[in-house]
């Protein structure tokens, strides 16, 4: 999986550079999400604007690090999803689950 | 005269990285679709989400492990209806019996055949001795 | 073991307007080449070409009065060599016949199997009762 | 087809705003050439930068326009062709028979 990492304030932005997230790098994802919450790392905002596509193991990657970071009462924040990607959230109503964001400065500045 | 018909069959190897592939070509089958009045974008994503899940359920469940390790696709548009087969070789399940999400407490699984019953008109799964094929039908009109 | 195929068979209308929809599956075929060593966009934009000619000389030259106005196409990607068939139901035709363009005294048509020629490794006609095939073999090392 | 004219001095130059050129739309390309030379437009620039792919039936509608205008004394000019497009010139050899230029304004400026 295509990703890198920004550290902005308090925030370590995940970066995703892949367009697609599927079966087949989401628990590469996930375990990614986790090893960052090892170590210490419990104020994550993950950026979307590259990502095209989600599936439901993609969803469940980032359900996996959102509730990880929420026994740590951490912030797990998501940032710049695409319209389609957006509607995947929507149908299973994972969008009141999950912090969003338009962009990741709407975070870093408050 | 022409008969409006595309049929795509595929076959791919049991391996997660032909996801994409198999999801690209329902998004291109998209393209196609000149009279289709309803938002095309959405639909390409629908088509591609549909595949991607239910080939990954192929893959992730359904292992054959006398035969050659192979997941079978048959996609075909009609007119106004697409059907699309997935075909695996595994032990099989009881669709019926696949719960909605809990929406108020969500997991990490169980969304998959959620965003295909939801996203398409009509979803049944057929076991038979030699090959279980899921059968995913949209109307587009 | 997972082999390491990938097959596609796709039928369209006898119409020009599904060459992009052939054209772009071949292209989307060169994608999954994780292996392949060689310039990979040019590999793309010969599989779009070579399938787009052979499926509009399928078109033009083979329209069958009898049965349904349908191109066949099979593409099958095996570890180093990529196979492709355009079927067709028409008079047929002698593929050792047909020239090489006069390249100095250039002309409009007769360049479609020239591309694929020179693009590919092998190309073979073969006329049947029931249904000729246009072969086209790429190796891919 | 998609495509648009604009007149820059003395010549018309003819955007092609299709990706592809290939038997579904050469005749269309061909017949529209024609025609431009018909009303006696004979400098004519086709500018193909957003052309990804064409296949013969494309290179044959290209040619036929560069006969009729050659026919006519005129100039009928390429420009901005994609690498691997130039490569389907390049095969046939076409790359000697047409004049091409990087740009439009290579040609107008002279
Ligand atoms: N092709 C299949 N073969 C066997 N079982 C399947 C198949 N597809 C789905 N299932 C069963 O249905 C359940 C729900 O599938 P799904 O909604 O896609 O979610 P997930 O795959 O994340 O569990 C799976 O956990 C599995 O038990
Ligand atoms: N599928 C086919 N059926 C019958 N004739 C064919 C077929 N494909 C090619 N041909 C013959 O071969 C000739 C050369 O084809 P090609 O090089 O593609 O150029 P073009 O189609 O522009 O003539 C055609 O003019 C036609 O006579």
């Amino acid at each position: 999986m295509n990703l890198h990492i920004e550290k902005i304030n308090k925030f370590n932005v995940l970066n995703i550079d892949d367009e697609r997230i599927d079966a087949h790098n989401s628990a590469e994802l996930k375990d990614y999400i986790l090893q960052m919450i090892e170590r210490g790392e419990h104020h994550i905002i993950v950026q979307l604007q590259h990502v095209r596509f989600i599936d439901s193991s993609g969803l469940g990657a980032l359900l996996s690090g959102h509730k990880n970071i929420l026994a740590k009462s951490g912030r797990f924040v998501l940032t710049n999803i695409q319209q389609q990607v957006l509607t995947m959230f929507e149908m299973t109503r994972l969008n009141r689950v999950f912090e969003i964001y338009d962009s990741v400065n709407e975070v870093t500045d408050n | 005269m022409y008969p409006s018909i595309i049929q795509v069959d595929v076959i791919i190897p049991t391996q997660t990285k032909y996801l994409d592939f198999i999801g690209s070509i329902g998004e291109r089958i998209a393209k196609e679709l000149d009279t289709y009045t309803g938002d095309k974008a959405a639909l390409a994503y629908q088509l591609n989400l549909v595949l991607t899940e239910a080939t990954a359920n192929a893959i992730k469940h359904a292992n054959d492990q006398n035969q050659q390790d192979i997941v079978r696709v048959s996609i075909c548009l009609n007119e106004n209806v697409l059907n699309i087969k997935v075909y695996d070789k595994g032990q099989g399940f009881d669709l019926n019996s696949v719960p909605e999400p809990d929406f108020d407490n969500p997991k990490e699984g169980g969304m998959g055949l959620f965003f295909i019953r939801s996203t398409m008109d009509s979803v049944t799964y057929t076991k038979s001795d030699t090959e279980n094929v899921l059968e995913i039908i949209k109307n587009l009109n």
